[in-house]
């Protein structure tokens, strides 16, 4: 008898419990929920990986978000700024999961972060069907822009297209015409060469081979003799992380940087890896977005407010995270802090245009990707230790979105 | 109504209603933990009830994902079409798989079985054109049967949710079955089955077989429930976290490696957002399962009930406590 | 042809690293019969304790080599003795899984002490030069992994089958009962191995920081690939480690010179094959059963 | 039929690597023989019945069960054939209870073991359970019955080792020292149960207690170092000078050290 008395006072209870609260069945029946999101706060959701093999970018990038909002005193008219972190680990249906979590438990008015492109991917869908303006601040697949493009989703960071093809013609006139090709096998390093081989066999440069080591493959010497024995007269990689520091330690290490010289993109000699590669690095050149050594009033400022704060060099990501922060920002002031329509936000973001620390930047409207310069720089030794040089400009690249 | 049954009932209504107390967010985390349930349910026939323990798991939830995505994506999201072709799918690679599994046992069945899924999942990530690379494939359309669209998230985990319950009540069947009582006197001592004239063999390849379509079937849930896939969840790392789900449930229970699931997903969910050092968490507390409640959170259950209830005399405790502890299942 | 002989000795340095990584968990595996899963987390400390001795001691490689692997050695000790001894009562599979629980634990305190950023470590000075061989310029380092490696494998070689303790050890792999009849001390004989093992993780982490790299993660990776050696070389066997590394090293160094899209499904390709035709490895001793 | 030959062992040898463990061991076994076979340690004994279940193929020869080869045919097949083992050292499945245990073997008997969506449960299979519940009865283990089986007492278990092979209803029965290990009062009652089984039941009984085993066989072999030293009447082997010498001396001057 007691038990079934329990059981009728279980039924009632939940009968009860699901007439009040915002209940799955009440939210997913509703349309629009109006007003109710933020009250005087505006809630920014930061999916970044702090775990994992991605953890030190997603480290750097919140570290340039919170530089940026603590110089606008985490205000916005007189709205308060809110950042709600989630960690997407490396995996992304976890961090689909967080996203979910960020957008229908926390009610975060915009959504920013990933360092990963399937992790943006992942997420897309959710972000397009809950109308959350998302700000992609490093994540650089192609196709979030292209095919996967939505009206919600904007991307201030790059695309493969952008690094990859910006160094293509540039090899062609200024390193050799016949070229060998070395990057990671995963859909990034795929989509950075196929970008630069577009780019350097239009300029009339010539392919002799390629090769494409796993994703965290430990041991080049393989590779490194294969691509010795070719007959090409300089080689483009895409490796970064550990992969950045082992590639280029071991090119120079079999001696293959006296007769081939090595170009790639800028994450083979970045801020974050130069450091691990003792010498071996110098005389690379590559292409990126910004660097460190970019001499212009906006990027002293921002290397010495970061340097200020956090007693180190600011990275790549870090500039990611700085420039996301203010895009968002710049956004919100034009609405006066008002975050509750994502229309009016993302075309707000649209219409965001500054000069960054990496030079101007703009939004193109069709594909939703930042038009920005891309710096062509070379890895010298200053004082014993490497520095990066940039020695061409080619300004205001665009992604061509197809 | 006896306490089983009764317990029962209370759980499945609370999941019933639970569209109506839980917030969005919430109820999507319940629909994970039921198709996460079902995948570590499915090592479980395989960890639990046949004494295999599997290192590449993960093969089959991604052949049945991989699956259910290509099709969604290349002919139609038919929700009984994707399942059973993932089903079939998975029946196939398992099939093959565990004829050169089968043959070995302990260490070499759990190094085996990690080969072979760190085959497919290489295959996974080289073949961009098909699987998506490492990018994965997103954008998969969300189920329909005829023209009813899962896309709401409280159709979806009614449909789940009635999956799971036939696929625990058909895994309760069989485990308790003549057939399932082979699996568990393989188990115990395969070598004394094979003197009964049981082909061992036969059986031990048709719980792979078992598990592997049902790790398929959850597989291609997932796919539908987020409307993505990608080489991670193929990984061993999947595998791995799967066997501590069964783990720390408690292998070879019915229960166990539901309630595994969810403890795993809350625990990473819940931590993770306070802390990035939620793997330590995990390590530490399976280390103290493994230490002191080898039977999981289901021998933990079982241990505090007994100390709770005063009625039994305390000679029925300590006759009965062991026969509970390692005998969870097998005598009901 | 001097491509091939090039590639040939690209194999046996790599190899030869692959087998100072793996020595250390194959000798545990072989004498104690605990699978040790926590090996590749012990080759990371040896690894990030090397690391913060080279930091700090201006480039001092030599003194990473004495200092970190004896810093292994001892945490490898505190565990078996808070952790594994406690348990052994609880069998082979609770140690394994003990183990890999630690692995998560020593994970993220590494990364809580040395963060997540990639580092690394520069080789020492007097081996950072090359040598012309098959007209390719080769690392010395490369090749004096090659030596190092060698003189393991003879030293291990030589303590398991010349010594006392090898004699113990042996008897200790075959029969348990046996060696606590001779008034061996079985519970010292574990703890010593486990000492050994963890001292040849931490030594494997230091020679292989300046090729291999540091970053998050690493011990997983190294992990699956000692898994991998140890399976094909046959479980416990020194010899069967030796040749079942430089296999893997010729098999996989030949694969991605020949057909580089295959490298990642050759390894475990490789390894299947061993497990379904010679299920004790290649060396491995034969079980008879009964 | 009192003379057909169910079992027939023709020069079959075994030797794993350099060692031979069995030469050219030929033997018929009549239906409904009882055949006691002993010999010292090392003998061949086990190995001679591994070979006879096919847990171990032998290295040369071969073995007829009713005229067909049966060499090379699998184990748990010749089990299902009507030829059933018990262990020298109790091997059962420890954790479950002596019901369960015997209902496996008896649910193979029946050709139950296929079914997959059907709860084992004495509702739902009287039958089996039933039967179950008489061997146990027979035996004596009523009390035992849902007891998990690594609780129970040595000698109960080896009760049951034996129990699980009688209750395949065999054709041939192999037991491996069936008394090994029990006190006196727990071998006469295995005795007495070994003296109960069907007369047209063929036994072949490996056992070192020499009075149980001149007790329950009308014919003796004696294997030495791998072949077949004398084949014959049990007073005839009693009373060989060679066993006396290479066996029985050896074993009681062994029970008296």
């Amino acid at each position: 008898m007691k038990r079934k008395l329990f059981l009728i006072m279980l039924v009632v209870f939940l009968a009860v419990l699901s007439a009040c609260g915002n209940s799955a069945i009440q939210s997913t029946s509703k349309k629009e929920e109006g007003g109710s999101k933020s009250g005087g706060t505006i809630k920014i959701g930061v999916l970044l990986p702090d775990s994992g093999v991605y953890a030190s970018l997603g480290k750097h990038l919140h570290k340039g978000m919170e530089l940026y909002f603590d110089s606008i005193d985490w205000k916005i008219g007189s709205k308060k700024i809110e950042i709600i972190k989630e960690d997407s680990e490396a995996d992304p249906q976890v961090a689909l999961r967080k996203a979910r979590k960020l957008i229908d438990q926390d009610k975060v008015d915009i959504l920013t972060g990933t360092v990963s492109t399937a992790v943006a991917y992942a997420i897309r869908d959710e972000v397009d069907k809950k109308k959350i303006p998302f700000l992609v601040s490093h994540a650089g697949g192609n196709d979030l822009t292209r095919s996967k493009r939505s009206d919600y989703i904007w991307r201030s960071s790059f695309s493969s297209w952008q690094i990859g093809n910006s160094l293509g013609e540039w090899a062609f006139h200024n390193v050799g015409k016949t070229m060998y090709i070395a990057a990671a096998d995963y859909a990034f390093g795929r989509e950075v060469s196929e970008a630069f081989k577009e780019a350097y066999t239009a300029a009339g440069g010539k392919i002799v081979g390629e090769v494409y080591p796993p994703l965290g493959n430990n041991d080049y010497s393989s590779y490194l003799t294969t691509i010795k024995n070719a007959k090409a007269e300089a080689v483009y990689a895409f490796f970064a992380g550990s992969d950045a520091v082992r590639f280029v330690q071991q090119y120079d290490q079999f001696g293959l940087k006296e007769d081939k010289k090595l170009i790639g993109s800028g994450w083979l000699v970045s801020e974050d890896v130069r450091k691990s590669q003792g010498n071996a690095g110098v005389g690379t050149i590559s292409s990126i977005f910004w660097d460190y050594s970019i001499k212009t009033e906006e990027n002293r400022q921002f290397k010495e407010a970061f340097e200020k704060k956090y007693n180190e060099r600011p990275t790549i990501e870090a500039l990611e995270g700085y420039d996301a922060a203010k895009i968002i920002a710049e956004a919100l002031t034009t609405l006066d802090g008002d975050a509750s329509d994502p229309d009016k936000v993302v075309e707000a973001i649209s219409n965001v245009e500054f000069i960054s620390p990496r030079g101007p930047i703009k939004f193109d409207k069709e594909t939703h990707h930042v038009i920005q310069n891309m710096y062509i720089i070379e890895t010298k030794l200053v004082n014993g230790q490497t520095e990066n040089e940039v020695i061409e400009i080619i300004e205001e690249v665009r992604d061509p979105g197809k | 109504m006896n306490k089983k049954g009764f317990a029962l009932i209370a759980a499945v209504m609370l999941l019933i209603f639970s569209p109506f107390i839980f917030s969005l967010f919430y109820l999507n985390l319940v629909t994970e933990i039921l198709i996460l349930a079902i995948f570590a349910l499915s090592l479980n026939i395989l960890v639990g009830y046949t004494g295999l323990v599997s290192l590449g798991h993960a093969a089959f939830f991604g052949v049945g994902a991989y699956m259910s995505a290509i099709l969604a994506r290349e002919i139609s999201p038919n929700f009984f079409l994707t399942l059973f072709a993932s089903l079939a799918a998975a029946i196939i690679a398992s099939a093959i798989i565990g004829i050169f599994c089968v043959k070995v046992s302990g260490f070499y069945f759990l190094m085996l079985t990690l080969a072979f899924s760190q085959m497919i999942y290489s295959f996974v990530h080289q073949s961009t054109t098909i699987t998506g690379g490492s990018n994965g494939l997103s954008g998969i359309p969300s189920p329909l049967i005829g023209s009813l669209d899962f896309s709401n998230p409280v159709y979806f985990y009614y449909l789940i949710l009635l999956l799971f319950i036939l696929i625990y009540g058909g895994l309760s069947l069989i485990v308790h079955s003549p057939f399932g009582q082979v699996l568990i006197g393989i188990r115990e001592n395969e070598t004394r089955l094979k003197s009964m004239g049981y082909h061992t063999t036969l059986y031990k390849l048709a719980a792979f077989v078992i598990a592997g379509g049902l790790g398929g079937v959850a597989g291609s849930l997932y796919t539908s429930f987020n409307s993505f896939i990608s080489p991670s969840d193929v990984y061993w790392t999947m595998s791995g976290s799967v066997l501590i789900m069964v783990l720390i449930g408690g292998s070879g229970t019915m229960i166990g490696p539901v309630l595994g699931a969810a403890f795993i997903v809350i625990l990473e969910t819940i931590v993770s957002s306070y802390t990035t050092m939620w793997m330590m968490i995990i390590g530490i507390i399976f280390i103290l399962f493994v230490v002191f409640f080898p039977k999981g959170i289901v021998g933990l259950g079982k241990l505090l009930l007994q100390s709770f209830s005063k009625s039994n005399k305390l000679s029925a405790i300590s006759g009965k406590k062991s026969n509970a502890l390692y005998n969870n299942d097998v005598k009901n | 042809m001097d491509i091939i002989g090039a590639q040939l000795v690209n194999s046996i340095s790599y190899g030869l690293l692959l087998f100072v990584i793996t020595c250390g968990l194959s000798l545990v595996f072989g004498i104690l019969g605990v699978l040790n899963l926590a090996h590749g987390s012990l080759y990371m400390i040896g690894a990030y304790v090397s690391y913060s001795i080279t930091v700090h001691s201006g480039q001092n490689f030599w003194l990473a080599l004495i200092i970190a692997p004896l810093a292994v050695a001892v945490c490898s000790l505190i565990i078996e003795m808070i952790l594994l001894r406690p348990t052994y009562q609880l069998g082979h599979l609770s140690q394994v899984l003990l183990t890999f629980g630690l692995a998560y634990v020593i994970h993220d305190m590494t990364a809580a002490i040395w963060g997540s950023d990639v580092l690394s470590i520069p080789l020492p000075q007097s081996l950072s030069g090359t040598v012309t061989l098959f007209n390719q310029a080769f690392p010395v380092y490369r090749l004096a992994v090659i030596a190092i490696g060698l003189i393991l494998a003879g030293l291990l070689w030589f303590i398991q089958e010349k010594t006392r303790w090898g004699a113990i050890i042996r008897a200790g792999l075959s029969d348990k009962e046996m060696i606590c009849a001779l008034g061996v001390n079985i519970q010292l004989v574990f703890t010593v191995v486990f000492f050994i093992g963890g001292y040849l993780a931490g030594f494997g982490g230091v020679i292989a920081a300046p090729i291999l790299g540091l970053y998050p993660s690493m011990e997983f990776q190294t992990l699956i690939l000692a898994l991998v050696v140890l399976v094909i070389g046959g479980l416990g066997s020194i010899a069967g480690t030796f040749v079942a590394s430089l296999t893997i090293g010729i098999v996989e160094t030949f694969c991605r010179f020949l057909v580089p899209e295959l490298s990642l499904f050759v390894v475990f390709g490789l390894m299947a094959v061993v497990l379904i035709v010679k299920p004790n490895g290649l060396l491995g001793r034969q079980v008879v059963k009964h | 039929m009192e003379n057909h030959v169910i079992l027939k062992i023709d020069r079959v040898g075994m030797h794993f690597g350099g060692l031979e463990i069995l030469k050219d061991v030929s033997l018929e076994v009549k239906k409904g023989e009882r055949i006691g076979i002993i010999g010292p340690n090392g003998a061949g004994k086990t190995t001679f019945f591994n070979i006879l279940t096919g847990d171990l193929k032998p290295s040369s020869g071969s073995i007829y069960y009713k005229g067909e080869n049966i060499t090379n045919v699998a184990n748990f097949k010749r089990t299902n054939a009507g030829i059933v083992r018990t262990f020298q050292r109790n091997n059962l499945l420890n954790e479950l209870t002596v019901l369960d245990n015997l209902l496996l073997v008896l649910q193979r008997k029946h050709h139950l073991q296929n079914v997959w969506f059907k709860k084992r449960n004495e509702k739902k299979y009287p039958k089996l359970f039933e039967e179950a519940n008489q061997l146990i009865k027979t035996w004596g283990l009523e009390k035992r019955a849902n007891e998990i089986v690594k609780k129970l007492s040595y000698g109960e278990q080896r009760q049951i080792e034996i129990l699980l092979g009688i209750a395949i209803n065999p054709q041939v029965l192999l037991l491996d020292e069936p008394t090994a290990g029990m006190s006196q009062a727990e071998t006469d009652y295995i005795v007495d149960l070994l003296h109960n089984l069907p007369k047209d039941l063929t036994v072949l009984i490996i056992e070192h207690d020499l009075e149980v085993v001149f007790g329950l066989a009308d014919r003796m072999v004696v294997l030495y170092d791998g072949g077949i030293l004398i084949d014959g009447d049990p007073n005839e082997v009693r009373n060989d000078r060679r066993v006396n010498e290479i066996y029985i001396g050896k074993e009681e001057a062994a029970a008296h050290a």
